[in-house]
């Protein structure tokens, strides 16, 4: 490897980034993008924010840990619930630490971890490996029309189960209609309900305190971060029977030697660097940063913007999907239900040709299954739906 | 110096109901949030901002944490909008990032001297999951059914709680006079049980494992395999790596080794390294060239653990992490690590707090005697330094591990010897007191812990 | 709080001649300058931004000099890489730059009631140079040999210095009593030799000049061109346009009116306005569509003055002030005007100085009244607000000149209220010992020019 | 004028800009792009500078006033001149003032500015400008194979001159082999001798101070600036005589009431402000950031770099000039003189329709006669320069 000018690879990762085709995207399953206004950026790159290390030093940390105490503060009103940590690596792992943490606290009443039949298989995939070390398995529940089958729950949640995960939305957009049942359910077999979403689905959807929740976990990165090719943040909050069990970083508000307000990271015997091997967790570095712009974005757009933001998610879904279910040879939504920014559509021809076909035209979307494909609209292809409709008329 | 909370200025609730598109039962009823302007909001952040120690502001002596410069080119790198596509994009609208992702694997393949590398792991303790688990796969493959991974006691924390997390149980390994791994404690605690030994070198005192090569043949013969925690890489760079040292697995911190910004506790990247051998069981996908070698593709190892982050990890690190490598080249890398040593050794020589394990490399674990050394910390924030981790190791009594890095200057080391010096040699009323001159004064830990209050809302009322 | 000067941390000597390719008379024989590391850079330039304030820190309600936020997001559409070509480009391959060009005159045209617009002038004060500049191309052009400019006392001393710049003879016109100016006193001093007459409007102390037509009137019977000074500017948006009162050349202020960044002096920019008949006198090039309609092109005015720069202005400050006249459209900048005007009579009302003219727009003269207003402005320091302009206008005595701008809210208002009124309540110690809570003490300014020392080379062997 | 989100202005800016044609530029002519290092951005955008005013509080400015200072003291190096001031608006505004600075402290002497043949058409149109408010003529003297012909200057400089300016490097990259001669002339004549060069050139050219120059202006943004459409940085240096005669900003070094060092805006009765139609000049805002900018990026290099980036400049022209002239039908450098960065070029078809094809081929350079063309090269381009002689081998 030979050095180089900072202007030479500037140049040459340009060019190697040029290669990828430019499309428009109409992917989520779960990974969002919306547009980041510009003062994030220019506020979460200020040298103090982007260059400290862990707040070790709380005296001169207090500008950062005032932002991800204001972070956590936020997924409290989100979530209804009063604990949240200051960050996952992404919605993925935090499910598997959602997975653990219900081994730790319901250990003595089974080891299966259920998970909605459709789910990402990466989340999917992630969740089997924390659950390995725990010897916990992780077995599905059906879905019915793009929602949880609760009977179908009923039948499967019971003694061996220390965990039932459901979504809002699902991986399918769908908005899930019966939650507080999965509530019921899930306390009925003594299992910790743990539900998925992310700050923008949270600011209009029903509170996940109030359908009885014990953990939120999901991609609080739809906000502040672009798709940034799969990079995350993983939302994690709780109810606060289990603050000693809580995974990652906790900040505090404590006071200084003059008695006034000062933050720090606090409850840290629950961490490695203290309890090693009995730590709730093995996280150590996490996403602070991508919360603090989370923070600041949310900061932006204020409540009004946020609900708003949700809002033309819901519309937008809905309009798309109505145009596309014109085309003939295609039917959209597949799912009878309210969606969030995205929805199945089946299709006539096989759907990965279609999928590709589509690419040809410049445009991106899932192929999730043989006849069926996803599409998810947000803010920033919103504007190029017509685009895609009449691509979709084209290559049907 | 003091800002308030965003929802202290401001706080603005929405009848969410009211505005929404679904119907009443789907919703929440209200949302309330602060609404600050975009001026509100750019004061607010930048006075946290400059309430906040960071690397651009001076020393930064974290040992073992390793905190140093991050070139700002690497930025502007990462911040190609072409680079922020969504993941679930074919390879081949993707080629992009997918060569970058290849060119990266083979960059820390040839620097770790391992044979494969996965870029999916999010951050070290992450990397420590991967590697553990791929080590798991690799012996249950086998058919060996291994229960214990063995850690020296100084090892980092992570290493103990990774074991235990894939389900391991942590045979800890006490330390020998010399401040290394005791050889002969090593063949006492290895065997048929034995996964792997888990080892930093250099080690958490920045004392090099000279015996590495009988240590590898010890847990090798043993059936187990030998794991480099890449936290002190930075300090072998150019001088040896780990896969010709007998590793077989390891991870390495972009953000130690290869100057990518912590941002304030992350985001890092754990990549993973292994040999041949272990090839087959790391996470999916990888990337290779396609077999015409006209581009890449992802691709699934043939007993791939699955996966360790829902996508491909932390991908805007990574990014960061091939321009800081393209940036220094082999050369540069070599010479960092040295510089890195240098500045240890010169700043230890002008401490007057004694280092009791020597001779040290990248760091070394000075001992405050019989000050203590959080307190000592404490005061060197008053002298305009970022003092070094306290208490750690435990081999050390009031360990303050301090690791200079090579971006320190002389007269920048001068500056942090003269904190050490004069922090230790205060009076302990002024170290009680200390600090005097920071934002805030020392912080009750232990009230905020408890009684905890964890976000605006709990403190509402008060 | 103190930073050593870069020099003071590394100079380095090189020997010219030894590296050159020259011949060594054509080359000096050495070059000595600090030599710092990129860590070094950023640590200094980061720890000296820290001792710095800006509109980002907080309050900054500098009379007349209009300070306000600058959205974040006009930095980055001028920093657009495909935006930074060479000036001598085509303008076949620079139809980009040329099409952005034409849309900002046609924005500032509008928003001004002016028929052309040139971008060129780099500041207000060449604005205004340029502004001068044409009307006396104008009038040598009729055949009329004017020698006089008349300004009204209050005006801002740019105005002054502009006229004798441009070789003319400068008319002081003294205020009227209610501040604003006295129609009678215009009329007697304006005649034959008037070339024009330059104006603010609100004026310095904030007073709309209710009698513009009739000043119009008078000006132009005189044969005299009125020039708009558009400091002001931004109080006026949405209300009225100079190009609607008569006035017949302006100047735009970008940074003032339009929330360009300051950048600490510069750069701003400075666009001119004129009325059809002066059309042909702008600097060369002016932008147009191609007659086809299919792009654009530059021009040069019939009667061009020639060039006020050497090439087309402060480009990068003109992208930045398109983008936030885009973002705010007709009604946001009308709305950035009422609110202004709100916010200043709200702030008004909230101090206990007295405020000698009234009704006043977006900014006001507060009387420091038997206190020293420069004094009282330290002291504002120490309460953590920018303390307004102080001492101007000389009509009002210890004039506080006091624009808080649009963007403050209601809090921020009341913070600067209430630094003003500790201040003005302060014992005469305190104001003498202000400011003591600065990264600084009370600079003495008179031994600074006495003995100027202007180079770290100056310092050398103190 | 209606209300836009800053995301569609940022994409309807984009848009325009992508109209800009894809060009490699060899353009130089007196304004020179090289290549900004990313620290310069990063610092240089820091909100406490980007978005501070003036210095009228210096006790809440010393992070800008100790930047300019260093930023004057950076020139006065290069220079060999004692005081500069902190900007002028580029390089042609700075002539503009030298202008009216002779003009007031030559006053008695006459009335006429003594510019080199040779010269940016803009430059001499500025300085037209300047002159004709303080009632000065702006007359040309010849030039000899591109560099001032010191005979046919020795006859024009007389008592009705109060300056003669020349340019080292010339407009034509060519370097002033006698100017120490010219500065003599200058010193007979009793006018100032004022030079204009930039701080690249100044790194290893002639110090100014050593031939007698009273005066040096020029394009300071050749630092920390890119070709920015012709944005500009007015450098501005000047003997010790002329101290009160300064126009513009000077930051000095004092004390505060603590006997500490500390910067502040100095001679401020110089200014408009104060002096009203008695000031030096009617400047006010001027270019403060971008100064800050080339302190940075002069910092960056160290005057290792600068030296080196100099001997670059010399070498690459040289090489490129060699290159060019193997092209049949043309001939460079047209002038037997040692070049910075850029030179002429002689061409036996008509210079614009070779330039206008050059173009076509996606290269710019000047046409500056009937058959003369011009090349510049910088470290931005040199890699670049095997396309540009293949491309004069097509057209020509």
């Amino acid at each position: 490897m030979y050095k180089r000018q900072e202007r030479d690879i500037r140049a040459e990762c340009s060019r190697i980034f040029a290669r990828n085709d430019d499309l428009v995207e109409f992917l989520g399953r779960g990974h969002y993008g919306h547009y980041v206004p510009s003062v994030v950026d220019h506020l979460a790159d200020r040298a103090e924010f982007l260059t400290s290390y862990t707040q070790y030093q709380p005296e001169i940390s207090q500008g950062f840990l005032q932002a991800l105490f204001e972070y956590q503060s936020m997924l409290v009103e989100l979530t209804g619930l009063p604990v949240a940590n200051c960050s996952m690596y992404d919605a993925a792992t935090a499910l598997g630490e959602a997975a653990t943490l219900a081994d730790r606290v319901r250990s003595t009443s089974g080891d299966v971890a259920l998970v909605p039949e459709q789910l990402r298989e990466g989340k999917r995939a992630v969740l089997e490996n924390y659950c390995a070390g725990a010897d916990l398995s992780v077995e599905t529940y059906p879905m019915a029309d793009g929602n949880a089958d609760i009977d179908a729950l009923a039948d499967r949640a019971g003694d061996d189960t220390v965990m039932v995960y459901a979504e809002n939305p699902t991986v399918r957009g769908c908005i899930e209609e019966r939650l507080a049942a999965v509530g019921d359910l899930a306390a009925d077999a003594d299992a910790l309900f743990v539900l998925g979403s992310d700050p923008v689905s949270l600011s209009v959807l029903q509170e996940p305190a109030s359908v009885g929740a014990d953990v939120v976990v999901g991609e609080a990165g739809a906000l502040g971060l672009p798709t940034a090719y799969g990079m995350g943040l993983g939302l994690f909050a709780c109810r606060d029977d289990f603050l000693r069990q809580v995974p990652g970083r906790l900040v505090g508000a404590g006071e200084d030697a003059a008695g006034d307000r000062a933050f720090t990271l606090t409850l840290q015997t629950r961490e490695q660097h203290i309890r090693k091997e009995r730590a709730t967790s093995n996280i150590c570095t996490n996403q602070a940063w991508v919360a603090l712009r989370a923070a600041i974005h949310a900061a932006t757009l204020g409540p009004d913007g946020l609900v708003d933001l949700a809002n033309d998610c819901v519309r937008e879904a809905a309009a798309l999907a109505d145009r596309l279910d014109e085309v003939k040879g295609a039917a959209a939504p597949v799912h009878d239900r309210h969606h969030v920014r995205e929805f199945a559509v089946r299709v006539d021809q096989p759907a990965a040709a279609i999928a590709g076909d589509l690419e040809a035209e410049g445009f991106a979307v899932h192929a999730i299954g043989e006849h069926l494909l996803q599409v998810c609209v947000t803010d920033l292809n919103a504007g190029r739906t017509d685009g895609l409709v009449a691509a979709f008329e084209e290559v049907i | 110096v003091h800002e308030p909370l965003l929802s202290e200025k401001d706080e603005t609730t929405v009848d969410v109901r009211e505005a929404s598109p679904l119907p009443d039962d789907l919703t929440r009823e209200e949302l309330t949030l602060p609404a600050p302007s975009e001026p509100e909001i750019a004061r607010h952040y930048t006075r946290l901002s400059q309430m906040n120690w960071a690397i651009d502001s001076g020393p930064y002596p974290l040992g073992s944490c390793t905190m140093k410069y991050n070139p700002k080119f690497t930025e502007d790198v990462a911040a190609d909008p072409n680079a922020a596509i969504h993941p679930d994009r074919s390879a081949r609208a993707a080629q992009g990032n997918l060569e970058l992702q290849y060119r990266l694997q083979e960059f820390l393949g040839e620097i770790g001297g391992m044979d494969a590398v996965t870029l999916q792991p999010p951050a070290g303790a992450a990397g420590e999951f991967t590697g553990i688990a791929v080590a798991k796969a690799y012996h249950e493959h086998h058919g060996n059914d291994r229960s214990e991974v063995v850690i020296p006691a100084s090892a980092h924390g992570t290493n103990f709680a990774t074991a235990a997390m894939a389900g391991y149980d942590v045979v800890e390994l006490p330390s020998g006079d010399d401040g290394r791994v005791d050889v002969e404690a090593l063949e006492a605690a290895v065997g048929d049980d034995t996964a792997a030994l888990m080892l930093t070198n250099p080690n958490t005192v920045g004392l090099f494992e000279r015996d590495i090569t009988e240590i590898a043949e010890i847990v090798h013969d043993a059936g187990g395999l030998l794991y480099y925690d890449g936290a002190n890489l930075n300090a072998l760079l150019g001088r040896g790596r780990p896969g010709d040292m007998g590793f077989d697995v390891m991870h390495y911190n972009v953000h130690k080794t290869f100057a990518t910004p912590h941002g304030g506790g992350g985001p890092g990247a754990g990549p993973v390294g292994v040999v041949d051998e272990l090839a087959e069981f790391l996470p999916a996908p990888r990337v290779r060239e396609t077999e015409e070698g006209s581009g890449y593709e992802p691709f699934e190892p043939a007993n791939t653990i699955g996966k360790v982050h829902g996508f491909g990890g932390n991908w805007l690190v990574l990014v960061k992490t091939y321009a800081y490598i393209a940036r220094l080249g082999d050369e540069g890398l070599a010479d960092a690590a040295a510089k890195a040593v240098l500045n240890a050794n010169y700043l230890a020589e002008r401490i007057d707090l004694d280092v009791p394990y020597d001779p040290f490399h990248h760091e070394f674990a000075a001992t405050a005697g019989d000050r203590d050394a959080a307190d000592v910390a404490k005061r060197m924030l008053d002298f305009g330094v970022h003092p070094p981790t306290t208490k750690w190791p435990e081999m050390v009594p009031e360990a303050m591990l301090t690791e200079p890095t090579e971006i320190e200057g002389q007269s920048s080391l001068d500056d942090l010897a003269e904190a050490f010096n004069l922090a230790y040699a205060d009076t302990d009323d002024a170290l009680d007191a200390a600090p005097s001159r920071t934002a805030a004064g020392r912080i009750d830990q232990v009230g905020a812990a408890r009684d905890p209050r964890l976000s605006w809302q709990a403190l509402d009322g008060e």
